[in-house]
């Protein structure tokens, strides 16, 4: 798979992300090996495969927690890497976590609000002095920020210490604090891990809304299958850091190799059984 | 001043200057140089000199190793900073002081066996007075452990921190009292007597008091070559105990992680205060062995040496039990180079220097391991 | 938050009652504050201070006391460290009502609380802080309301200066401690009288206080081969310094102050050294002897230097309360300034800065005892 | 702009302004005598010295023991500039430091534009160029005061002494606060980049380092005025119950709405998840540069009081174990809680050096220390997050916007889109 070919979306959408001949060392180990990707404006796709496959490594380097040992990655049009992360973030590009990294002591307002710190408009001394435009411009992110707890529904718990939130709102708090961030490409790392499947319902229509309310493009990794056959246009599988098959939900689940390195070689005959079983 | 939106564009003069460490490592070089120019041309002026101040600096490195870890031991399975360390190591000095010169516990074997040869005899003795030092300390460090840090466990780390401080402010000042030890200087006895000997192409003598020393000649005591056995032996045992022994399983586990330390059945409360004794045990005899290199004790003793084995365990990366001796070898030929070669009033700031140095090129220490956080 | 305020209350309360409590009324006593560092760095020369002080006192008071009053001694911790000292210098004075200190040992604590005595006109005594500023004000006069007991610091390194030289010594190798200005001093006077008298400094090092490790600095010192290794410092610190150069080969001489002075100096450690003193063990003047005499029974020890300087300080502080006649410092202090006084570290009068006038003797170290040497006058 | 005080913010002023007039009542009475006085301004600055560390370490997280040495910094250079004023009737150290100061402060804001555009930015390198530039500016600054400082001299003196004496005070204090902030920016700059203890050891080392210098200020440094271990003497004592407390309150006023604004939230995030900060766009290494150099600012701040307080200096009060004590206060109040840091610090002052030197029997002064210890161990025991917690007085305290009218949604589907472009 490595002479993958970059197309101009048939639609003319514009390109967001390009990633090109990725390759990551830890050592010896070779974690992503010549891993391409493109997305399109409004594109939301899936990144699968099994674990320590290398797709939270991938979004590692996207967001640029490592640096790629060789590659590049261009995000609309510019070349991202050796960015630091909140430089990529500024640039566009917001994410969750694997597991769930909020502000634990920190309010749920304030999670948000803390995103919202690269566009609030006022300065350090602004703030020391609260002058006009802190007054103005505090105000305003404020109320931002509680438009965004209102869209996922978390308006009345602004007050609560974020860690003492159930589990699924949680979820829901850490994606409205990525968008906060007002993001072109929001990268989600396993947002159904750990929810029961109303919950994952209910996250599936999120994604979907988000996507057309914040005009979003979607990269996400999920390990529920439900997900990603559900919501993902394209998706692209990893396995030992390489890429082995990309394609539509249709596809992928048609794919031998895919089925191989889920459930290990030989397990390809039991595939037609699995594939009737999956396929919605 | 605020980090602003653009994207960074890359000016290029700066940039080659500043880019992949090329000017910082340019100034660790020069500075590096400088050092190495210095020590160099002190080497070609005395070599003979220079080699005597190795040997200082070997001295007082295994000084340092000893108590360094039992540091590196509590730290890197408690990740607590046990200031009260050097304080156990007053405890241990007082302890074979009073059972050198107010029991004679040393020279026990010379009364029960008094067939046994003096040298023998002595180095039984004093082995018993090391072993009885070692275990009031681990005794004084378990009750430290159950009284100040136990009930903190699940506090924030800062707290167990702070009661660490208290406990050493408490056990020096305590230990100051008239009747606990006491507020003076008291001159330790020995249990053998000191004997140098000198090393020249004429081979080796021993130094006669009141001698000089001859050209081109090094010496060396015997406490130089006891300080340095016993921390050798030391490293080893506790190498041993960390990684083979099942408690040496039982402390990597709870290293690694509490929790499911305890869900494998490993008792660890138990297996810290274990960890306690056993640094503390390394403490008594770093005590004991001490005060026979620096022949005086005193309430305040343990501050400095436990400051700068601890220094010297986070120099050779803490929690690394090879790494608390490499650590200790360079603080102490920092020190003594330094006295002697650079400036003696920055001695203390040339060793912190040194340890800022190597934090920035290596953040965790020389064998520390590095720490990746998984995003 | 109830406890919070609680305690808040407390603390106001307890601040309200200590503050307003009304010092005693010093109607039937004298007081004299005795401020010495019983806690911190070196709490072994405050003991000694506060028992050699006491001892003056408690003297003092079997023969009646002074103008007819029991004297009443305070003994405040200073700590040796500037702040604490300014707030036991402030605390006997403010709720005390003391009018006279002895006090402190070390000239970093010495120099603040003389401030405040000089602007509380109570009368001080230093017993052993040698920094000339102690009795200086920053302009170079004399802060009228303290003394001290002590010689400065040229006076002892000049004396040593001078004693190595008259045995014929023509090279010497300094050590101090660069964070104890009574170690620099004299080793910086030691320097300037040997030089200039014909002697060689082949040598100079330094080391902290806290330092226990000599090896560098005393391979040094033997490789310079000087005849004079001069240690100014306290006994704690020749007892390793000795130690340690014995086993290092250095033959030097080991020459220091009286710093020396004390019962725990290992004279193993020093042997063949010598050390100026105020006097000498061996001194056969009934106030030596009976002082000797006196401490060790009470405090079954030998006096070091800190305590003698204690009971001097306190005597001199005594005396002068008895030449003025009356319970006034202005008064007192200009009694101090003409004093003659028979102490035990010899006879005392005071110059224009408040410094004691008199004479020392230099006392070898020999085969476990200290014996006297030469004597030198001012 | 004073129609927006807010009814706390009027509380708090007024609390503090009757706590000074009572305490201020009481000195002028006599009822709280020096030893009161002297205690109660040394808690004033210990207060203050903690606010900084709070910032650093219970705000940001960073582990710092160099609060002290940067308390030395402070202290040293107001002492030496008000030295020579009261001493010398000179200006030039005030003239020196406070071009050093305006220079290299800002060539290092000048520089900080510069090398931030610069991508994978290597603390070290960066650390060199500030350096450098500091260097060379601290010469220009020696040699341009020279000769400015005679006419300053001047028109100094044509003013009344007492107001001169306290202009050159204040503008000292200043001067110290950010010659702290600058010597703690260069240090934090490659030292900031180690992990949490790594980095308390390294400033740890710091407070060595300064301690180390000080005790040789007259030979290595050539400062023959501070007098190295003997102690710096003939500073004026101006520091009185007014300055502390008026230093305080600004002190307070800055760290509350600094805490309370954006920049203040980023600073917390550092605290609570480095990663998350830096995906949310936090650039984490200002933030913890910015928090280390304010904290210092503080304490240089605090130093500079200190100095004037006894009119007396000595490396030994700056030794590193007295550089637990800011550690002890912060802890003890409740890390994060800025009315428990300042409550801590009076009572740390007025318990160790006021009633238990009052209190203890004759015969047992020592046991001051063994008293201590003890009290710290049960209280820690007791409350190990310290007495406050997270409790902050009213004007402290964070307050929630109010809820933004609601407009009734399900979670997820149909809702009005009222923004075209968010």
């Amino acid at each position: 798979m490595s002479d993958f070919q970059f197309t101009p979306s048939p639609d003319g959408r514009e390109e967001i992300l390009r990633i090109e001949g990725l390759t990551k060392l830890f050592g010896g180990l070779r974690a992503v090996n010549n891993f391409s990707l493109q997305l399109h404006r409004g594109d939301l796709n899936g990144l699968i495969g099994p674990n320590g496959a290398g797709k939270t490594t991938v979004f590692n380097m996207i967001t640029g927690v490592y640096t790629p040992t060789t590659g590049s990655i261009q995000f609309r049009g510019q070349e991202i890497t050796g960015l630091e992360p909140f430089q990529i973030n500024q640039m566009g590009i917001a994410r969750t976590f694997q597991n769930i990294r909020l502000f634990p002591n920190l309010t749920v307002l304030d999670n948000v609000r803390i995103a919202y710190h690269p566009h609030a408009g006022y300065n350090l001394l602004d703030g020391i002095f609260r002058n006009e435009r802190f007054q103005v411009k505090e105000k305003e992110l404020t109320e931002r920020a509680q438009e965004f707890l209102s869209v996922f529904g978390l308006e009345d718990r602004q007050g609560e210490i974020a860690k003492n939130l159930p589990y699924g709102e949680q979820r829901r708090l850490e994606i409205a604090r990525a968008l906060a961030a007002e993001p072109k490409l929001l990268l989600l790392d396993e947002p159904a891990a750990g929810m029961n499947p109303a919950e994952t319902v209910a996250l599936m229509d999120l994604i979907h809304f988000i996507r057309e309310r914040f005009n979003l493009t979607i990269l996400l990794i999920e390990h529920q299958m439900r997900v990603v056959m559900g919501i993902c246009e394209y998706i692209t599988v990893m396995d030992f850091g390489e890429v082995i098959a990309r394609g539509t939900p249709a596809e992928i689940q048609a794919n031998p190799r895919v089925v191989e390195a889920y459930l290990g070689p030989g397990a390809a005959a039991l595939s037609e059984k699995f594939r009737r079983k999956k396929t919605v | 001043m605020n980090s602003s939106k653009a994207v960074p564009s890359t000016p290029s003069f700066l940039d080659f200057l500043v880019r992949r460490k090329i000017l910082g490592l340019l100034l660790l070089i020069l500075i590096l140089l400088l050092v190495l120019w210095k020590l160099g041309s002190e080497l070609v002026t005395n070599p003979t000199l220079f080699l005597q101040q190795v040997i200082n600096g070997l001295q007082l490195g295994f000084v340092y190793a000893l108590i360094a870890l039992g540091y590196t031991m509590v730290y890197g399975i408690v990740r607590l900073i046990n200031f009260a360390h050097g304080d156990v190591f007053m405890v241990g000095a007082f302890m074979s002081y009073y059972a050198i010169a107010r029991v004679q516990l040393h020279t026990w074997p010379a009364k029960v066996f008094p067939n046994l040869s003096p040298g023998l005899s002595i180095g039984i003795g004093s082995i018993t007075v090391i072993l009885l030092s070692m275990a009031i300390c681990a005794l004084v460090a378990i009750t430290i452990e159950r009284v100040a840090y136990k009930p903190l466990r699940n506090a924030p780390r800062i707290s167990a921190l702070i009661t660490a401080i208290g406990v050493s402010f408490f056990l020096e000042y305590f230990g100051a009292l008239n009747f606990v030890f006491s507020p003076n200087f008291i001159t330790y006895k020995r249990p053998f007597d000191v004997t140098t000997w000198m090393v020249s192409a004429q081979g080796v003598q021993a130094l006669q008091k009141g001698q000089a020393i001859p050209e081109k000649t090094v010496i060396f005591s015997n406490i130089s070559i006891i300080i340095v056995v016993v921390s050798i032996l030391l490293l080893v045992v506790l190498q041993y105990i960390v990684g083979k022994t099942k408690i040496g399983k039982a402390m990597r586990a709870v290293a690694y992680d509490k929790q499911t330390a305890r869900l494998m059945g490993i008792n660890v409360d138990s297996v810290i205060s274990v960890t306690f004794a056993i640094g503390a045990a390394l403490a008594g005899a770093a005590g004991m062995l001490y005060a026979i290199a620096f022949p005086q004790v005193f309430f305040w003793m343990g501050i400095i040496p436990g400051l700068k084995a601890f220094v010297a365990a986070v120099l050779g990366g803490i929690g690394s039990i090879p790494g608390a001796l490499v650590g200790a070898l360079i603080m102490g030929q920092a020190e003594v180079l330094s006295a002697a070669y650079i400036s003696t009033p920055m001695r203390d700031a040339i060793a912190f220097t040194i340890l800022i140095i190597v934090l920035l090129v290596r953040p965790t220490g020389i064998f520390g391991e590095a720490q990746r956080e998984k995003a | 938050m109830k406890t919070r305020v609680a305690i808040f209350v407390l603390l106001i309360v307890a601040l309200l009652v200590t503050a307003c409590q009304p010092g005693a009324a010093g109607g039937g006593t004298i007081k004299i504050a005795i401020l010495a560092p019983l806690s911190g760095p070196v709490p072994t020369f405050g003991v000694s201070t506060r028992d050699g002080a006491l001892l003056a006192i408690e003297e003092a008071n079997a023969k009646g006391g002074v103008l007819g009053k029991k004297i009443e001694a305070i003994v405040a911790d200073s700590q040796c460290t500037p702040d604490p000292a300014v707030n036991a210098m402030n605390k006997v004075i403010e709720q005390d009502k003391v009018h006279y200190v002895v006090g402190e040992v070390c000239s970093k604590a010495s120099i603040p609380i003389s401030e405040i005595a000089e602007k509380n006109k109570v009368v001080m005594i230093s017993p052993t802080s040698t920094n000339p500023t102690v009795t200086l004000n920053a302009d170079g006069s004399t802060k009228k309301y303290v003394f001290r007991a002590c010689f400065i610091d040229p006076f002892q390194g000049t004396v040593m200066a001078k004693f190595a030289l008259s045995k014929g010594y023509k090279t010497a190798f300094i050590l101090f401690d660069q964070g104890n200005d009574y170690v620099r001093g004299l080793a910086e006077f030691f320097e300037k009288a040997f030089t200039e008298n014909g002697g060689q400094i082949v040598g100079k090092e330094t080391y902290t206080a806290q330092d226990t490790d000599f090896s560098a600095i005393l391979t040094k010192v033997a490789e310079s081969k000087a005849e004079v290794l001069f240690v100014p410092d306290y006994y704690n610190i020749v007892n390793l310094v000795g130690a340690q150069a014995k086993e290092k080969g250095v033959t030097a001489v080991m020459m220091g102050g009286d710093g020396w002075d004390s019962a725990d100096l290992d004279k193993n450690a020093a042997n063949g050294g010598f050390f100026s003193n105020h006097y000498s063990p061996e001194d056969t003047r009934p106030i030596v002897q009976q002082w000797v005499a006196n401490y060790q029974k009470k405090y079954n020890s030998v006096p070091d230097a800190l305590a003698t300087l204690g009971y001097d300080a306190t005597n001199l502080l005594i005396a002068a309360i008895e030449k003025a006649g009356v319970d006034d410092p202005t008064k007192v202090a200009e009694a101090m300034e003409k004093l003659e006084y028979e102490a035990v570290s010899g006879k005392v009068t005071f110059d224009a800065q408040h410094n004691p006038i008199k004479s020392a003797v230099v006392l070898a170290v020999k085969d476990g005892k200290v014996s006297f040497a030469a004597s030198v006058a001012p | 702009m004073f129609k927006k005080i807010d009814r706390s913010s009027l509380l708090f002023l007024g609390g503090a302004l009757a706590f000074f007039i009572v305490v201020q009542a009481l000195i002028s009475l006599n009822v709280l005598t020096a030893f009161w006085n002297t205690i109660l301004r040394i808690g004033g600055v210990m207060a203050i010295v903690s606010i900084g560390l709070n910032l650093i370490y219970g705000f940001n997280g960073q582990f710092s023991l160099g609060q002290w040495g940067f308390y030395a910094i402070g202290a040293y250079s107001a002492a030496d500039i008000t030295y020579r004023w009261t001493n010398n009737a000179s200006t030039d150290g005030l003239i020196v430091l406070l071009l050093i100061v305006l220079l290299v402060g800002t060539s290092i804001l000048l520089l900080y534009r510069l090398l931030s555009r610069i991508r994978g930015l290597d603390a070290l390198s960066a650390f060199t160029v500030y350096l450098l530039a500091a260097i060379g500016l601290s010469v220009a600054s020696v040699q341009l005061g020279r000769v400015i400082a005679p006419p300053v001299n001047g028109l100094l003196q044509a003013l009344p002494p007492d107001v001169a004496t306290t202009i050159v005070f204040i503008l000292a204090v200043l001067i110290g606060g950010l010659l702290a902030a600058e010597v703690s920016f260069l240090f934090g700059l490659p030292v900031l980049t180690l992990g949490s203890d790594y980095f308390g050891i390294a400033t740890l080392g710091f407070t060595i380092i300064v301690k180390v210098l000080l005790d040789n200020s007259d030979t290595l440094l050539g400062f023959t005025e501070m007098k190295g271990a003997r102690g710096m003497i003939g500073i004026p004592k101006v520091t009185s119950w007014f300055w502390v407390m008026f230093f305080l309150v600004l002190v307070l006023v800055i760290t509350r709405n600094l805490i309370h604004s954006s920049t203040g939230r980023a600073i917390i995030s550092v605290r609570e998840d480095e990663i998350a900060a830096k995906a949310m766009g936090i650039d984490v290494g200002y933030f913890k540069t910015l928090t280390f150099v304010l904290g210092s600012l503080f304490a240089g701040l605090a130093g500079g009081l200190y100095a004037h307080v006894n009119g007396f200096l000595h490396p030994d009060t700056f030794n590193f174990i007295k550089s637990f004590d800011p550690m002890i206060i912060v802890v003890f109040g409740g890390l994060g809680s800025i009315t428990g840091t300042v409550f801590a610090s009076f009572a740390w002052a007025l318990v160790l050096e006021g009633f238990l030197r009052l209190l203890l029997p004759s015969g047992f002064e020592t046991w001051r220390f063994v008293v201590y210890p003890l009290l710290l161990l049960i209280m820690m025991l007791l409350k190990p997050n310290g007495l406050f917690g997270n409790f902050e007085m009213p004007y402290l305290r964070q307050i929630l916007p109010p809820l933004r009218k609601k407009t009734s949604q399900p979670q997820s589907e149909g809702i009005t889109v009222k923004e075209a472009n968010v």
